[in-house]
C-alpha cells in the first residue's frame, strides 16, 4: 500500500471509533456472492525504482534522432520555465476552480488565457478549453448548428483539406444528435477550396475552414467567410495558433470575421507525449457566449470591491443543467491551459512571431532542398504555413519506414489519409529544425528514395 | 495584478527567441494576402516577471499537495510523483502520436498493458484508452449502446433511465448521444426505488446509467436485481466508475452486471487533477459491446510486437474520440499508479477509502453534524446535510463550505447530490492519515460552534483569503470575459 | 509543525522501498558486532506528508522567484530555469565524478569552454573551477599566494592587507591560510586610505584582499595606484569577485592589476542560491601563480579531446580542495548562462545592473533617505543610512529592513560593511523593471512616513509574516538545536 | 540581453531621472585605460532552445549504461517527490535565511535536517552543512585541535585507509596553519589498521577513522575510539551515512562515542552529477558546538511566544568574527540539505534501512559470483559495507577502460591511487543493482579478463 499512511494502531482505533470489528465488516451491504474474485492480470507491486527503470527503458524505444511529422501535433521548443511552473503542486493538484476563493490562482490564470486567445484570433470571448482540437471542432459544429438562428439547417460544410482525423472525430460526436457534414471537396490541383462555393452553401448551418489546411496550404479565407455570410452560414475557423503570429485571424476574415475560431492548443507550450494532454480552444462572437460548452471565467468583485475571479455562466453547464446543458463536458484541459498561458506570456509578441517565421523559412528551405531530388516535387504551389506536401517518384510509406528505421521520421505518408496520395509526403518544419537538420533530411531521402527505386 | 499588467511595448524574454541555427526568419513575403497585420496583443513581459508571477499566483490556489481536500465525488487523493516522472522521461514526451508502431514499442506496451489491468479492475471483457475525461468516456458507453441496438435494428430504444442523485454529466451525456433522459427516484435510504424503475422500464429502454456505490455515497444493495430487470426488458447497463475507488479490489462492475462503464483514471488511478483537467475516461465493455469500441486501441501481433487497431480491425467502432489516441499522458502515469501499487495495493484502497470514510462519517455524527444516510454504511464518501442549521441558524451548507477555507481545508462538494438538501458530499480517500481527519473534524466542530454563537462570522467567510465571497451575480450580469488593455 | 510531528510508528511511503529485482535483502548477519542495534531516529510519514509538509514549509520563504530581493552584495537576479534544465540532463546528472574521461567528454567540453570564458571576462591567464564557494576560492587564492611567497623562499611575508569595508570572509581566509591581517581604513568618499596603505605595506607584505567596485558600492579611483603600491612592495593583489556583476564586460580585475581573484559564480553568473548554496567560487590567476592553481582543471590533449588536468600536470599546485572536482553542476548552470547570454549580453549585465543602482539611489535619495556616498556614482549597488532615523526617530536600520518584509520585499543587506552606521546596503541587480524598481521606492517612502508618524509600527515589524520578530538571544542563550522527540 | 527587462522608454526616463545622457556616463568613475576590451573567448548568446539542444548533445556524450563506481560518490535512486520539491522557486531561489521572518521554511527544514543528522550519527549536535565529505573533515580537523584542551597537539593521526582524495584535500586545508597529519598504515593483508594503535596515539590531538574505510571495510572502532580516548585524542568519525543504517553510529562507538562525526551527504538524495553539488554534514558533541563551523540553526520564539527558527551562535562565523571565525565558510550547501532533509523524511528508518541491506546483499552476491572468475579474489575477508575490493589476475585499469568502452564502469582501478594496488578494482553495489545487472557485470568481467589475457 504504497500511498496509505494508516499504521495498524492507526487502523485499530479507528475501527474501534466506527465499531466494527475489522475493515471486511464495512463492506457488508454489498451481496456476498459479487465480492471479486483477486486480481489475475495486475501484477505484484513494484517500487518507485524499478518503475523509473522499466519505465526509462520503454522511453528509450520510442526515441528518434529527427522528425518532420505534423498532421495536427508540432515539435516545438518550450521554454524551461514553462513545466518547471505548471509542475507546481498548487497548479497540478488542485481541482477544478469550484471554490473561487481557494482558486484564485488557477481562475485569474484561466482569465488571462481567455484573454490572450480573444487577442490572438481577434475574436470577443474565449472558453477555458476543451478536450483538443477535433473535438472543439465537433463542439463548434454543435454550437453553430443551436446558434445559427438565420436557418434551421442542421447540415454543416466541411472543408475537404481539413484534418482527416478532424473529420472523423466530428463524425462520431455530432452524428448521433442528426447532424450532416457535407464535405467541400478540396481542388485537386491546388489543394484548396474551390473558387466558387456559393450553391454548396446554400441552406448550411456552417462552414468549416481549416487555416492552414490539412497540406499546410492557406485556402482563400476571405472570401470564404463572406460567401457563408451571405448563405446564412455561420463560419467556423479551425487555426493552428502559432500561424495566427504570422496569418490573418479569424476574427478578420472577410467582412465580418469568423464566428467561431477552434484550434488544438498543442503548440503553444505542451510537449508531443503520443497526442494528450493537449487542449482545444474556442473562441465566439460576444452573442454566440451562452451558447458555448465548457467552462468560462468572468471578472468579478469580492463583498469589499477588490477584483477577482470566478466560473460564470455555469447554467450552460451540465452540474446545473444536466440534460439541457450546452455539451456533457466537465473535465477540461485545465493544466495545458496553464501551460500555454505560461508559454504564450513568455514568448510574447516578436517571440511566437518569429516561431513562425523560423518554421516558415525553414519549411521553405526545406522545400528547396528536397525539389532538387530527381522526382521530388512540391505537391501544391501556394503559399503554406509550415507545413508542404511532397510529391516522391516512390511509395511515400515506404520512404517513411525506411527513414524511420534510420531515427528519422520524414512525415506523414498521406497513402491512408487521403486517397490517391499514395506518393505524399507531408512534411513539418518548426523552428526546432536547424539548416543542418534540413540538410539530413534531404540527404536521406536521396538515399532512401533510390533504395525503394532500386528494390521495386 | 493581470501578467498583462506588467506588460510593456518592447520588453522581452530574449532566451526564447528561437531563430534555429542557419534558418533566417526573413519575412514572410511569400504569404501576401495571407499576412497578418494586426497586433498579437499578448504580453510583453521578462523571463523573471512571468516566473514570478505564476509563482505567486499558483499560491492562491489550495491543492491536495497543500492541504485536506475532501471533495466528495472528485477523490482528491495524493498523485505520487513517481507517476509524473515516468511520463515525463523524454522518449515519452516527445514521441509524436503518428509515429510508426516500430518507433513506438515503448508507449504501445504500457497502454496495451494497462487495457489489461483495466479489464481486470473491472471485471471487464475489452478496453479502449481513448476517451480524454469521464464525460467522453461517458459519451463513448451511450453511444455503444445507441450502436448496439442500431446495429440490432431496434430503433425504438430512445431512452435512457438515470437514477435522480445521478452527476450531470450522465443525462447531458444521454442527450448529446440523441436519447431522451427519464429520471428513477431515489428512496430516503438512498437506493434506487425499483418499483419506479420497473414502471418506466421498457421496450424504449436504451439503457440505464447508474454509478454503485450511488453519488448518495452508498452500495445499491439491488444492483443484482436493478440488472436483471432492466436486462430482461432488453436495455443496458452503464456504470459511471467515477466511485470506482470506493471498491477497486473488492467487487466489479462486471460482476455486477453492468455491460459498459468508465474509469475516471483522474480519480481512482490518481492522475493530478489540473486545476481541471486533464483527465482520461477508459472505456470498458462487455461481450456485447466489444465490437463498438472507440478507436484506435492497442492489440498485440503475432510477432510478439504492439501495434494500433483502428476501423479496419474493429469495423463496427463507434470510431474516434480525440485527434490521436486520448490523453496517452494521463494514461502513462495511470500505469505507472497500477505498476507501484500492485494487485495487493489496489485490493486495499477500497478498503482505507472506505475506512476513513466511515470514520469520518462517525466523527462528525458525533460532533452532531447529521448524516443523510445514517442508517448506511458510508462508502468512500457520505453525506451530510445541514439543513437544520440553515433553518434554525441561516447558515447555509456553502457557508460552512467557505468558513472551512478559514481553517486550511478545502470544503467538500457543495449542493450535490441535488435531492439532498443543504448537503455536503465528503470524501477522503485513503491517503489521508487519521490526524489529518481529526483535524478536520476538530475543525469542523469549531465551525459549528461559531455557526450557534456567532453565525455571522460564518456566513461572510472567508475571511484569510486572498479575496473574500466574490460576488457571483455581478460575474454573470456584466460579462468580464477577458482583458481589456488601457492602450 | 515538524516532519517529526507527523511522525507516526510503522508509517512509510511504501513506494520507495527499494528491494532490486532479484536481491533479496537478508540480514546482514556478516556484519556481526558492526550492526547497529539503536534506532535510526527519522521520521516515519507518508509520501503525502512528506509532499505536503515541505511544500507548506516552501511557502514560508521569500525568494527571487517571488519577489524583489536587494540584498547587496549577495546579486539577487534570475536564476534563468534554462540553465536549470540543462544541468538536469539525465546524461549530467548520472555523471559519475571518476567516470574514465572517455566517457566524459561532454562534461568536460563544458567546463573547458567555462574555463576559457572565465579567463576572458576576468582578463586573467588561467582558471581553476575546483572551489565550491567564494570563500574556497579566496582560500584558493590566498593558498597560491603564500605558495608563491614560499617557492621564492621569500618566508618573511606574513601579512594580508584589507581594507576595513572587506567581507568577513576575507580577513577569516586570511587566518585559515596562516597569515596575519592587517586592515586599512577607508575614507569618508568609500576610497582606501592611500596613506595609511603605504604606511603599512612592506616586506611582510604577502599581499592585499580587496574588491572594485569595493563594498561600499563605489569604484576604488585609485586601484592603478593602489596595485602599483603593493607590487612595488612585493605583494600581490587577490580580488573578491562578489562583485564582478558591476563590472562585467567593463573592466576586468586583471587589467586593474589584479594577480589572483576569485568569481561568485552564484552571483554574477546567475546560479540559484538554494537557501544558503551551493555556490561556485572559481579562482583565476595571473602568470606568475598559474603554476599553483588548485587541481582538478581541465586541458585539451592533442587530438582535441578533453582531459582532467592534476599534480602531474600541475607540480607546484596547491592541492586539491574538493572530493572531486568542485560543484560540478553550478559550473554546468554557469556555462549555460555565459552561452545565453553571448559577449554582448554580458557586456550588458554591468550596464543595468548599475543603471538601475543608480536609479534606485537616486530615487531613494529624493524620498528623503540618506546616501552613505552621496557625491559618488552608485556602482550595481550602494549604502543607505540610517544614522539619523535611528538617532531621531529611535527606528533603526533593521526596522526598516523587518518592515519591508510586511510590503512584500526582502530587506536588503543590514549592517554591512560595518563601517558605515546603521546601512542599508542595496542591490536591484540588471533583472528587476524599473516598474518593481519604482514599487520598492513607494514602499520605502511609506515607511519613511511610518517612522516619522507611527515608528511602533515600524520598530515591532514584521506583522504579515508566519513569525513575529524572532528572539534571537533566547536562540543562543537556551540552545535548541536538534527536536527531542517525545517517546 | 536574455534577462534584462529594460525597455528602450524605461531607459530613457531612468537615465533622465538619474541626470545623466547614457548609461556610459555611469561609468565615469573608472580610468578610462582600464575599460574593458570587447570580450574574444565568449561566443555570441544562442537561444535557450539551441543551448538546450547543445547540452542535450553533451550529456549524451557521458551515459554509460551500467556503472559499479562508488569511491565515495554512490548512485542511490532519488525519489522523484525529492527534486520536485527542492526545485520549487521557493527553495531553489532564495538567500542564506538572514532575514529569519522572511526564511522559516527553510530555517525549519535545516532544524529539521540537524534533528535526522544527530539521529542517524547518534552524536548531539550538527550544522547546516559545509561543501563536502572531505572538507568537512578537515574542518573537523582544524576544530578537533582547537577543541582539545587536554593537549595542545596540531597532529592529527589519520587512517591510511581514508579516501585519498579525502587525504589530499585535508593536507591542502590544513596545512596553512600548520597542523601536521600523521598516516597510521592499515594492514596491508586486511585493509583495516592494526590491532595496536596506542603509540601511533601518543600526544595526537585526534584521530580519524573512517568508517567503512575506502576499501569498504569495517575497522574496529570500538576499539579505535577506546584508545584514542585513552590517549586523549578526538576521535573523528567518517561515516556514510546511508552505511548508519545498519552499522553502529559514531556517537555509540566504544566507551563515550566519537567526538566529530563527518561525512559526504551525497548518498541522501543528491545525484552524482559530475561530483557536486553535494554537502558535507559534520556533527559533534555538545560541548564542541562553539567550536563547530558553519551555520546552526536554534529554535526559538517570536514576541508572541510562538515557535521560529533562527541562526543561532552566529558568533562563530565569519560575517560577525571575521578573522577570529572558526573558518571563512559563508555559502555552504543549502539546497541540498533540502534534498537530504526530504529524502530522510520519505525513506523513513524502514526505508534507508533496506537501502543498506540490498546494497549489502548485492555486494554480496557480486562478490561470490566474481570470484567464480578464474583468478579473480576478493582482496580483503572482513566484511564490507557496500564496495569491495577484487584482485584481478590483469591490470585493473586495462579492464575498466575495455568495460567502459561497453558502456560498463566496473569500479575504480586502485593503481593510481594506492601504490601496489595495480590489480584491484574496487566496487559497489547499491540497490540500484538488479541480480542481472550483477550478472552482466560478472559476464563482462570475465570477457575482458580474457581479452587482456590474449593481448598482454
Ligand atoms: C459521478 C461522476 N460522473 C462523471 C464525472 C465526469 O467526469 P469528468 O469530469 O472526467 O468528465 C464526474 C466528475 O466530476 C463524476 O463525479
Ligand atoms: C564581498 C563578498 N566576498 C565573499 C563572499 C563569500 O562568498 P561565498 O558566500 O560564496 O563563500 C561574499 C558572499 O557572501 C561576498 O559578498
Amino acid at each position: 500500500m504504497p500511498f496509505i499512511p494508516h499504521t495498524a494502531s492507526d487502523e485499530q482505533e479507528m475501527l474501534g471509533a466506527i465499531g466494527v470489528p475489522n475493515i471486511d465488516a464495512l463492506f457488508d451491504e454489498i451481496p456476498k456472492n459479487l465480492r471479486a474474485a483477486t486480481l489475475s492480470e495486475v501484477p505484484a507491486g513494484i517500487s518507485e525504482m524499478a518503475l523509473q527503470r522499466l519505465m526509462n527503458q520503454r522511453a528509450r524505444l520510442d526515441e528518434v534522432a529527427l522528425s518532420f511529422l505534423g498532421a495536427g501535433a508540432y515539435e516545438h521548443h518550450i521554454p524551461a520555465a514553462v513545466w518547471d511552473l505548471v509542475g507546481r503542486g498548487e497548479f497540478m493538484t488542485a481541482y477544478t476552480p469550484y471554490q473561487a476563493e481557494a482558486s484564485q490562482g488557477t481562475l485569474q490564470l484561466i482569465y488571462e488565457f481567455q484573454t490572450m486567445m480573444t487577442r490572438l484570433t481577434a475574436m470577443d470571448v474565449a472558453n477555458a478549453s476543451v478536450y483538443d482540437g477535433a473535438t472543439a471542432l465537433a463542439e463548434a459544429m454543435l454550437m453553430a448548428v443551436r446558434a445559427n438562428k438565420s436557418n434551421k439547417s442542421n447540415r454543416v460544410v466541411v472543408a475537404g483539406n481539413l484534418n482527416p482525423n478532424y473529420h472523423a472525430v466530428c463524425h462520431t460526436i455530432v452524428k448521433n444528435q442528426g447532424l450532416i457534414l457535407d464535405v467541400l471537396a478540396h481542388d485537386p490541383a491546388t489543394g484548396c477550396l474551390p473558387g466558387a462555393v456559393e450553391a454548396a452553401l446554400e441552406g448550411a448551418a456552417a462552414l468549416v475552414i481549416s487555416y492552414p489546411n490539412f497540406f499546410g496550404g492557406l485556402d482563400d479565407v476571405d472570401y470564404l467567410t463572406d460567401s457563408a455570410a451571405s448563405a446564412g452560414a455561420l463560419v467556423i475557423g479551425v487555426v493552428n495558433p502559432t500561424a495566427l503570429a504570422l496569418i490573418k485571424p479569424p476574427g478578420e476574415w472577410g467582412t465580418r470575421g469568423a464566428d467561431i475560431a477552434v484550434g488544438e492548443g498543442q503548440p503553444l507550450g505542451i510537449p508531443l507525449a503520443s497526442g494528450g494532454p493537449y487542449l482545444g480552444f474556442m473562441c465566439c462572437r460576444q452573442q454566440f457566449v451562452r451558447q458555448m460548452p465548457g467552462r468560462i471565467i468572468g471578472r468579478t468583485v469580492d463583498q469589499t470591491g477588490k477584483p477577482g475571479y470566478t466560473l460564470t455562466l455555469q447554467a450552460r453547464e451540465q452540474h446545473i443543467r444536466r440534460g439541457k446543458a450546452t455539451s456533457n463536458i466537465c473535465t477540461n484541459q485545465g493544466l495545458l491551459v496553464t501551460a500555454a498561458t505560461i508559454y504564450m506570456s513568455l514568448l510574447g509578441n516578436e517571440g511566437l512571431r518569429q516561431v513562425a517565421l523560423t518554421a516558415h523559412s525553414g519549411t521553405n528551405a526545406l522545400t528547396n532542398l528536397a525539389c532538387q531530388i530527381d522526382g521530388v516535387t512540391a505537391r501544391f504551389s501556394g503559399p503554406v504555413f509550415h507545413e508542404r506536401v511532397l510529391s516522391l517518384p516512390v511509395d511515400a510509406s515506404l520512404v517513411v519506414e525506411k527513414m524511420a528505421a534510420h531515427g528519422v521520421l520524414p512525415g506523414l505518408a498521406l497513402g491512408d489519409w487521403v486517397t490517391g496520395m499514395d506518393d505524399c509526403l507531408l512534411v513539418n518544419v518548426t523552428e526546432t529544425k536547424t539548416a543542418a537538420d534540413i540538410a539530413c533530411f534531404a540527404r536521406l531521402l536521396a538515399e532512401v528514395i533510390e533504395e525503394v527505386k532500386a528494390t521495386c | 495584478m493581470l501578467i498583462y499588467e506588467h506588460s510593456r511595448p518592447g520588453r522581452m524574454a530574449r532566451a526564447q527567441y528561437v531563430a534555429a541555427q542557419g534558418i533566417s526568419s526573413e519575412l514572410a513575403d511569400d504569404l501576401g494576402a495571407h499576412l497578418r497585420s494586426s497586433a498579437l496583443g499578448l504580453p510583453e513581459v521578462s523571463e523573471l516577471e512571468v516566473v514570478r508571477h505564476y509563482t505567486n499566483l499558483s499560491s492562491k490556489n489550495f491543492a491536495i499537495d497543500k492541504q485536506f481536500y475532501p471533495l466528495g465525488s472528485c477523490t482528491m487523493k495524493y498523485n505520487p510523483r513517481g507517476a509524473h516522472a515516468a511520463a515525463s522521461i523524454p522518449g515519452f514526451l516527445k514521441r509524436h502520436p503518428l509515429a510508426p508502431a516500430a518507433n513506438s514499442q515503448g508507449y504501445l506496451a504500457c497502454a496495451y498493458e494497462l487495457q489489461n489491468y483495466l479489464k481486470d479492475v473491472t471485471g471487464m471483457q475489452a478496453v479502449s484508452l481513448t476517451p480524454m475525461a469521464g464525460a467522453q468516456g461517458e459519451f463513448a458507453g451511450v453511444a455503444m449502446i445507441r450502436a448496439y441496438h442500431q446495429k440490432r435494428g431496434d430503433h425504438d430504444r430512445v431512452e435512457i433511465l438515470v437514477p435522480e442523485a445521478a452527476h450531470g454529466t450522465n443525462p447531458a451525456t444521454a442527450v448529446m448521444c440523441g436519447f431522451v433522459v427519464r429520471e428513477i427516484p431515489v428512496t430516503k435510504e438512498g437506493d434506487v426505488d425499483l418499483d419506479a424503475l420497473k414502471a418506466v422500464v421498457g421496450p424504449r429502454t436504451a439503457g440505464l446509467m447508474m454509478t454503485n456505490p450511488s453519488t448518495c455515497g452508498v452500495f445499491e444493495r439491488q444492483i443484482q436485481e436493478i440488472a436483471e430487470t432492466v436486462h430482461e426488458a432488453g436495455g443496458l447497463l452503464y456504470y459511471d466508475g467515477a466511485n470506482l475507488n470506493a471498491i477497486l479490489g473488492k467487487v466489479r462492475p462486471g460482476d455486477m452486471g453492468f455491460d459498459v462503464l468508465h474509469m475516471n483514471l483522474h480519480k481512482t488511478f490518481a492522475t493530478p487533477h489540473g486545476g481541471g483537467g486533464p483527465g482520461s475516461g477508459p472505456v470498458g465493455v462487455g461481450a456485447r459491446l466489444a465490437p463498438f469500441l472507440p478507436t484506435p486501441t492497442v492489440g498485440m501481433a503475432e510477432d510478439g510486437t504492439y501495434r494500433w487497431l483502428d476501423h479496419k480491425d474493429i469495423p463496427d467502432t463507434i470510431g474516434r474520440l480525440s485527434t490521436f489516441m486520448g490523453n496517452a499522458g494521463i494514461l502513462l502515469r495511470a500505469y505507472a499508479y497500477a505498476r507501484l501499487l500492485g494487485a495487493e495495493g489496489m485490493n486495499r484502497v477500497g478498503e482505507y477509502a472506505t475506512l476513513n470514510a466511515n470514520y469520518l462519517a462517525k466523527s462528525l455524527e458525533q460532533a452532531g453534524y447529521t448524516l443523510a444516510y445514517p442508517a448506511r454504511r458510508a462508502t468512500h464518501e457520505f453525506i451530510v446535510t445541514l439543513a437544520s442549521e440553515a433553518k434554525h441558524q441561516h447558515v447555509t451548507a456553502m457557508d460552512f463550505a467557505k468558513r472551512l477555507l478559514d481553517y486550511g481545508y478545502h470544503a467538500p462538494t457543495t449542493y450535490f447530490p441535488l435531492l439532498v438538501p443543504e448537503c455536503l458530499l465528503i470524501e477522503p480517500t485513503e491517503t489521508e492519515s487519521k490526524a489529518e481527519i481529526d483535524g478536520f473534524v476538530a475543525a469542523m466542530t469549531q465551525i459549528r460552534q461559531e455557526a450557534m454563537t456567532e453565525p455571522a462570522l460564518v456566513t461572510t467567510a472567508p475571511h484569510s483569503l486572498p479575496v473574500k465571497r466574490l460576488d457571483d451575480v455581478k460575474a454573470a450580469r456584466d460579462l468580464d470575459l477577458a482583458y481589456k488593455v488601457t492602450a
